[in-house]
């Protein structure tokens, strides 16, 4: 096995009565695909949240690649290279789907952003429409945000999140709201995009066919403690896991 | 052939009502009389300016420096005026000058009191046919010093900018001269159109000085004596307003006993009781067209207006009757002197640009009889008694002690 | 007929989004309005609550006319809707924003609704007076769902009810929302995938493209 | 994003647009030369009220810079007699850049109403502090010289025409530049911070930065307008800072939307010429006819006059 | 000690009026999303409208009871709110509601010009005095100080003001269903509630309060056109350093505001024009939204 990128020691989180992570330590290696299920509130947002910088633990480090990454700010550590999806789709609404695009790519150059370089240059909006062609939204290029479908929201939020090169990916809920025959494709598509490179990814789900399917060890949350992490079969016939989270007649 | 005058002032804002408006009353008046022709005694009684009808356009001040330079220009460029008259604020004042030269046209202010325009600057074109501001606090702390009024301890509050701050220098200065004992006890200076103040009341109550000095104006002035009358401020301190003439009017009985009034000049009640046939026609005149007696404004305008007339004339007698041009204006209104209803008018400092003119202070009281309110005790101060002589700064001259004041 | 949607047109800024659509819920079905993201199916829920207007073509609930009532009319009839984003009211708790309905309606008795919520789904009580900002996505989700149930007396709107919903929860809101029949209530549920739903509805319409374009019962 | 109607080479563009602006100025009688020129210089000041705008802030306070450009040149010309037009717009982009570079980093925390409000506090705090200060003439302000063009000593039209056509070369060359800035890749990011920052910062760079930068563009932008109408009017004085001042700037701004550059100068003029003659023939009702303009326009273009210069199809936001 | 008796007093006093003119500011960007420009105008309205109302009061004989001109005070606000409140909301308003934020300021800037110019053409630029109510309460004095018994009502009336919006909105049901509107127009409606009548009674009652303001400061003042100008920025300054929307916020704001002058009138008057800027520049450098400031709802 591989070194492990992501690890995180004993974090604690409470928002006044309400405990969202209660000793919450993982050692993901470089490169696995991990997914986490979780009853509604069980913490599972909370922690990709606490991940990338957006809370900090009231205790507990987080450390990537051995740098602690606990009192970075999300800024920082997306520039480490860990990167998230989020449950509510993070758009820009005034902007076109092809501008949103273009901002992300703009952004996650190695260069950094420039003052002159134009924005639209053809050679980046080709970039962005095959990018948004691969995920089959491009007829929506031209479209503002606020006038897109949940779904396809959903979808460009993700295709924000991958460009670039991430070393981590964590992916919030990534198939919800999508429709059906598009799930598995989506999946597919993520996956293999950052198979490519080698990326660690971490997927929260409550589609146990998708965990199956692609993920080789699955986290189960609940009440902000990790109740179950095993491969996804030895998760899904755990009987708390059944009764809180699956339902029995899964 | 007509006379194109721009007017100037404030038709909006704070200043309008007890300034502005007045002001273009009174002109508006005069200008019709004078195109009536003969109803003012001579030397006014030709018709208009020296036969032409005079055509005012009044321009709004209110909206700043910036935007009375380009009404200037528009004024002088595109509404191709013969002469602007105008301006109350100083600011303004201080920053039309230059684009008047600049445009050589011709310029009279009519109303502002910053000294600085001629002290710091001299130009061909433009004049002024009122005294600066030092005159009135000038005339205040000798209205006290003569009257003997208590003011072992002195209080200000004025308007924070540059009027106020400059009226408190004056007084306090000219106060350092002639009643050496006098200590200042606090300076206040609220917001200009504030409205509001009680605070500031309580603080002069809190001193409690023999004199407090204002030259609060307007709906400033107004308030300030609505909200400290009924606190006592008037019975513990003497109060002193160095420009307070205006409001009368429209106070009434609010306007307690006692306080001491300056009007800017032999303005107001204080020309009504050393009456001129000229002032005469002014007041009935403007209270028969307006229902008010006329206050500082008007008698300002009307010397404005009437200097105009005299230079016009002056230069046409000159040129063999044609209209004059700006600089046949601009010579013959240099020096000038002519009557007005405030007295005489005489262009002697910076240059023959700048207006010296008498003034006068007096107490209320109010005349339960008629009504009305009067002035008693009325001092009047000739010309040269209360402004400096050619060529002193103002401020210097209160500092050396006033040197060759001439008083009656 | 609880509700009928006779040929409607709805267009956004001049966009076309919806084509001469009927559809028919009768007192006591669950009718499922299923198709790809895009298809129209929110654009056809806010149509019936009166968010976006038809061009042309009627919405009837109980056989009145609402095609040109505003929204706080319709909600009076007893329609509850669900949007697919939730849209609570970050201020007020869980428990107000599921009384909001009845402070604007003074038909609805706030106990009684409560309790059926409370019983449905006893998370919800646990959470009562927790400030609807700081719940968990489907925390919310639950939160908007009971606020439906609350308004809906008649007619509920539910616009992706399952989506971020876990399993073992979404089961059991499929057999509540059985059991709605038994009160006489109807249900349009708005889905872009079906694994929650199939054994509880009557009837299932298919859009594409802002056109219906099957309307089966499951299992035929 | 936009382009120009006509060329879309940036440099191309505005080699046309001064030639226009040129032979304009030519033929322009002087009262409309000096209100164009006016226009232009109050419209750079919008036109930073427009950069900021675009990222979702509104300064209410650019008369902070237009005041300090103003009063940076004016103190020049009476205190070292400097009066050349390009070292007084230096000096204004100096004067109003370290000012920016102070408070742009700060400012760059507050959003909303609270950065208007901010700014808004700063522009009054210099006003309050001029008007105290009599050596700089407290409210009543100072004069300054005539300008001077690299030691050409214009007098009567031809200073007039001379500072237009130094405006115009400097609103078209900043214009310029603010259009390629506009366009580029911050460009584009500073439009997204507007929409949405959290994800901007999850793409991994810094808004505060960005804000900051903006900031300060801006700025100087605000002091070469300030430094141009002081020399033009010849007169500086607090209310350069005071807060009407900044208002119109923010109502030039929105007049004008923000999607094309040269619809700000355009707004600007607009604005100068309705103000000028409203208060020419409704001397007593001129700001009501003003606010009735205002409205009116605000309702024929939801997107300001910008939308009638530029391509955008864009709808109008949905609430 | 008395200094301090002094600065207290006169805080509370100015306070007081400073809330009751920020009260309706507050609560109408709270709820309706606008930042009423507009506002001064219609306190200064307000005055003028009162000062009518109590000279015709006194005109038609009211010298036997002349209580009953606070009455006619009162009674002047509710006219202008009745009247304008509507007429702006649903004539204006209503039309540019889902606009952009600045855009609204922008009409309601519109409306602050037409508003000042229509006050003249209405009232003429000569003052109006309704001094009476003013001294109608006679004095008040505790040892050295000596004030004014109408600032004390003045106080009075901004308490009672205060707390009668405050438990409308927070403690009624009514109150809870505008704070479910302010969040969120389109839910509200598809909720049952009658969104347009919020609004147009929400900003009615703020025209009433900015009137009110007007209403009970006439009698202390020349009333003329240009008194509104002033008051916009104040209230402003009072409702940040509140906290946008909320009424206690506006509360505190406008004690802190009115003691911080207070202080400096009698101590430091050379700083009476930096106070409230540096008060409001001090907050936010602490509280970046306002000493009250909302809770963000959770985004991700
Ligand atoms: N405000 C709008 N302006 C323009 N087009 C819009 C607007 N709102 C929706 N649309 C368009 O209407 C169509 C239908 O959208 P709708 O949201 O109803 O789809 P949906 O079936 O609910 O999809 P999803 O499953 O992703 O939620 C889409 O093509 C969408 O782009
Ligand atoms: N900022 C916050 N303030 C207060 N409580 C919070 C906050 N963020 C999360 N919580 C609480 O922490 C718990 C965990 O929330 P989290 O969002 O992590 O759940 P989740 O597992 O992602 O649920 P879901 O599947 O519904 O998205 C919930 O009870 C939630 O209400
Ligand atoms: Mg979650
Ligand atoms: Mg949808």
């Amino acid at each position: 096995m591989s070194a492990t990128i992501l690890t995180t020691e004993n974090l604690n989180k409470s928002f006044g009565a309400v405990t969202a992570a209660r000793e919450v330590s993982v050692a993901v290696p470089d490169g696995a695909v991990w997914s986490m299920i979780g009853s509604n509130g069980a913490g599972k947002t909370t922690f990709v949240n606490m991940v990338t910088g957006y809370i900090k633990p009231d205790t507990g480090r987080i450390l990537f690649n051995g740098t602690d990454i606990t009192k970075m700010s999300p800024r920082q550590i997306t520039r480490l290279g860990i990167r998230r999806s989020f449950q509510i789709p993070q758009l820009c609404a005034e902007l076109t789907m092809l501008e949103n695009m273009l901002v992300s790519l703009s952004i996650n150059r190695k260069h950094k952003p420039s003052y002159k370089r134009s924005a639209r240059r053809p050679s980046q909006v080709d970039e962005a429409m095959d990018t948004l062609k691969r995920f089959r939204i491009e007829n929506y290029h031209d479209r503002l945000m606020s006038e897109l479908p949940a779904g396809v929201r959903k979808l460009l939020d993700i295709a924000m999140a991958i460009s670039g090169t991430p070393r981590v990916m964590l992916l919030d809920e990534p198939t919800s709201g999508v429709a059906a025959e598009e799930k598995f494709p989506l999946m597919d598509l993520v996956m293999e995009a950052l198979s490519k490179s080698n990326v660690t990814v971490m997927f929260v789900e409550h589609d146990m066919d998708i965990i199956t399917r692609y993920s080789e060890r699955v986290l189960a949350f609940y009440d902000g403690e990790i109740i179950a992490n095993d491969a996804p079969d030895q998760v899904l016939s755990d009987k708390i896991v059944q009764q809180y989270i699956t339902g029995t007649t899964k | 052939e007509t006379f194109k005058v721009g007017i100037v002032t404030f038709l909006s804002g704070g200043a309008a009502e007890s300034f502005g408006i007045p002001a273009w009353n009174g002109g508006e008046l005069l200008i019709n009389l004078l195109n009536q022709g003969g109803v003012l005694p001579p030397p006014y009684d030709q018709p208009g300016f020296g036969g032409m009808m005079i055509e005012a356009i009044p321009v709004d001040e209110s909206g700043g420096a910036t935007k009375q330079v380009q009404e200037f220009r528009n004024l002088v460029q595109r509404e191709n005026v013969d002469a602007v008259l105008g301006y109350v604020s100083s600011g303004d004042c201080l920053a039309i000058p230059p684009v008047a030269d600049e445009l050589k046209a011709f310029t009279i202010l009519y109303d502002c009191g910053t000294p600085r325009v001629f002290e710091e600057g001299s130009y061909e074109y433009v004049f002024r046919t009122a005294a600066h501001a030092a005159m009135d606090n000038i005339s205040l702390a000798r209205y006290m010093e003569s009257r003997g009024i208590e003011a072992n301890t002195i209080a200000g509050i004025n308007q924070d900018y540059a009027w106020g701050q400059d009226s408190w220098a004056d007084f306090v200065a000219s106060m350092s001269v002639l009643v050496p004992d006098a200590e200042v006890e606090t300076a206040l200076f609220p917001k200009i159109f504030a409205g509001q103040y009680g605070t500031e009341i309580s603080a002069l109550i809190r001193v409690n000085a023999d004199v407090v000095h204002s030259s609060l104006w307007g709906g400033d002035l107004q308030a300030f004596v609505l909200q400290a009358g009924p606190r006592g401020l008037f019975e513990r301190s003497q109060v002193a307003l160095a420009a307070g003439d205006h409001v009368m009017p429209q106070l009434g009985n609010k306007m307690p006993d006692g306080v001491i009034i300056g009007a800017r000049g032999m303005n107001g009640l204080a020309a009504r009781a050393n009456a001129s046939p000229l002032t005469n026609l002014l007041w009935e005149a403007y209270e028969e067209e307006y229902g008010v007696f006329p206050v500082q404004a008007p008698f300002r305008m009307w010397q404005g207006i009437l200097g105009l007339k005299v230079a016009v004339e002056t230069a046409m007698a000159a040129n063999g009757g044609n209209k004059p041009t700006a600089e046949e204006l601009a010579a013959a209104m240099t020096g000038q002197e002519w009557e007005a209803p405030s007295g005489l008018i005489q262009m002697v400092l910076g240059n023959g640009h700048q207006a010296i003119q008498p003034n006068a202070i007096g107490t209320t009281k109010w005349d339960d009889a008629t009504g009305q309110m009067t002035l008693v005790d009325i001092e009047y101060y000739s010309a040269t008694c209360v402004n400096p002589p050619a060529g002193v700064k103002a401020i210097d001259w209160i500092h050396d002690g006033f040197p060759g004041a001439v008083c009656d | 007929m609880i509700l009928s949607i006779e040929d409607i047109e709805v267009s956004i800024q001049s966009t076309p989004i919806l084509h001469d659509l009927s559809l028919n819920i009768e007192e006591g079905e669950i009718v499922g309005l299923v198709g790809r993201n895009g298809a129209g199916k929110t654009t056809t829920m806010r149509t019936i609550m009166g968010l976006t207007k038809p061009t042309s073509g009627k919405v009837k609930v109980n056989g009145i006319d609402i095609t040109r009532f505003e929204s706080y009319q319709r909600a009076a009839l007893g329609l509850g809707y669900m949007p697919e984003d939730r849209r609570l009211v970050p201020e007020l708790t869980v428990e107000e924003n599921m009384l909001l309905p009845c402070w604007a309606n003074s038909e609805l008795v706030p106990a009684a609704g409560l309790k059926f919520i409370y019983d449905l789904m006893p998370e919800l009580f646990a959470m009562r007076e927790r400030k609807a900002m700081l719940l968990s996505g489907g925390q919310q989700k639950m939160v908007a769902l009971g606020r439906a149930l609350m308004a809906g007396t008649k007619l509920l709107l539910l616009d992706e009810p399952f989506e971020g919903v876990a399993p073992a929860l979404a089961q059991r809101i499929t057999e509540v929302i059985v059991t709605l029949k038994d009160e006489k209530r109807s249900a349009l549920i708005a889905q872009s995938e079906l694994t929650h739903s199939v054994s509880l509805l009557d009837r299932e319409y298919t859009i594409e493209r802002g056109e219906i374009i099957s309307n089966t019962t499951p299992g035929n | 994003m936009t382009e120009f109607i006509f060329p879309r080479s940036i440099p191309l563009a505005c080699a046309l647009a001064l030639a226009v602006l040129v032979v304009v100025g030519l033929i322009l009688p002087d009262w409309a030369m000096f209100l164009a020129t006016m226009a232009f210089s109050k419209g750079m000041v919008a036109l930073g009220v427009v950069c900021l705008m675009r990222s979702g802030l509104v300064s209410f306070g650019q008369g902070l810079y237009y005041c300090i450009g103003a009063y940076a040149s004016g103190l020049m010309a009476t205190w070292i007699g400097i009066s050349d037009i390009f070292l007084m717009s230096l000096l204004g982009i100096i004067a109003s850049g370290i000012v920016a570079v102070i408070f742009g980093p700060l400012l760059a925390t507050y959003r909303g109403i609270f950065f208007a409000m901010l700014t808004l506090s700063l522009s009054m705090i210099l006003y309050g502090t001029l008007s105290k200060m009599s050596v700089l003439g407290g409210t009543d302000g100072l004069n300054v010289s005539a300008p001077t063009f690299l030691g050409y000593h214009p007098e009567g039209r031809a200073l007039g025409l001379s500072l237009y056509m130094f405006t115009c070369a400097v609103i078209v060359v900043y214009g310029g530049l603010v259009r390629t800035l506009f366009d580029s890749e911050r460009g584009l990011i500073s439009l997204a911070i507007r929409d949405n920052e959290l994800r901007v910062e999850y793409l991994g760079t810094s808004v505060r930065t960005e804000i900051a930068v903006t900031y300060i563009v801006a700025a100087i932008a605000g002091g070469i307008g300030g430094v141009i109408s002081g020399a033009a009017i010849g007169h500086v004085d607090p209310e350069y800072a005071y807060w009407t001042t900044s208002g119109e700037f923010v109502f030039v701004a929105i007049l004008s939307g923000y999607f094309s550059i040269p619809a700000v100068f355009l707004g600007s003029v607009v604005l100068e010429i309705v103000r000028s003659f409203s208060n020419l023939y409704f001397p007593n009702t001129w700001q009501m006819s003003l606010g009735i303009f205002l409205l009116i326009v605000i309702l024929l273009f939801p997107k300001g006059l910008g939308s009638l210069l530029s391509r955008s199809k864009k709808p109008e936001k949905k609430q | 000690m008395e200094l301090l008796a002094y600065i207290l007093v006169d805080g509370l006093i100015y306070g007081a009026w400073l809330f009751i003119v920020s009260l309706g500011l507050t609560l109408v960007f709270g709820i309706l999303n606008i930042l009423n420009m507009a506002h001064g105008s219609l306190y200064a309205i307000g005055a003028y409208a009162a000062a009518s109302a109590v000279g015709a009061y006194f005109a038609l004989g009211g010298e036997a009871f002349p209580f009953g001109s606070y009455a006619a005070m009162v009674i002047g606000a509710i006219f202008v709110a009745l009247i304008l409140g509507p007429l702006l909301e649903y004539g204006l308003l209503r039309h540019f509601y889902g606009r952009d934020h600045v855009i609204l300021v922008l009409v309601t800037y519109g409306v602050f010009l037409i508003l000042e110019d229509a006050m003249k053409l209405i009232w003429g630029v000569t003052p109006l005095f309704v001094s009476e109510p003013y001294s109608l309460l006679g004095n008040v004095e505790f040892g050295p100080l000596y004030y004014v018994t109408y600032d004390f009502l003045v106080i009075a009336v901004a308490i009672l003001v205060g707390l009668g919006v405050w438990f409308v909105l927070n403690r009624t049901k009514r109150g809870k269903v505008v704070l479910a509107v302010i969040h969120d127009r389109e839910m509200s409606k598809t909720m049952g509630v009658n969104v347009d009548r919020v609004f147009l009674i929400s900003f009615t009652l703020g025209v009433f309060l900015a009137a009110l303001g007007g209403a009970l400061t006439a009698p202390m003042i020349s009333v003329s056109p240009s008194i509104g100008v002033n008051v916009i920025i104040l209230a402003f300054a009072v409702v940040i350093i509140g906290g946008l929307g909320s009424i206690e916020g506006a509360a505190i704001g406008a004690l802190f505001v009115g003691i911080a002058r207070a202080a400096s009138v009698h101590l430091l008057p050379e700083a009476e024009l930096f106070v409230i800027y540096l008060v409001m520049a001090i907050v936010l450098v602490f509280r970046p939204e306002g000493l009250f400031q909302k809770t963000q709802a959770r985004k991700i």
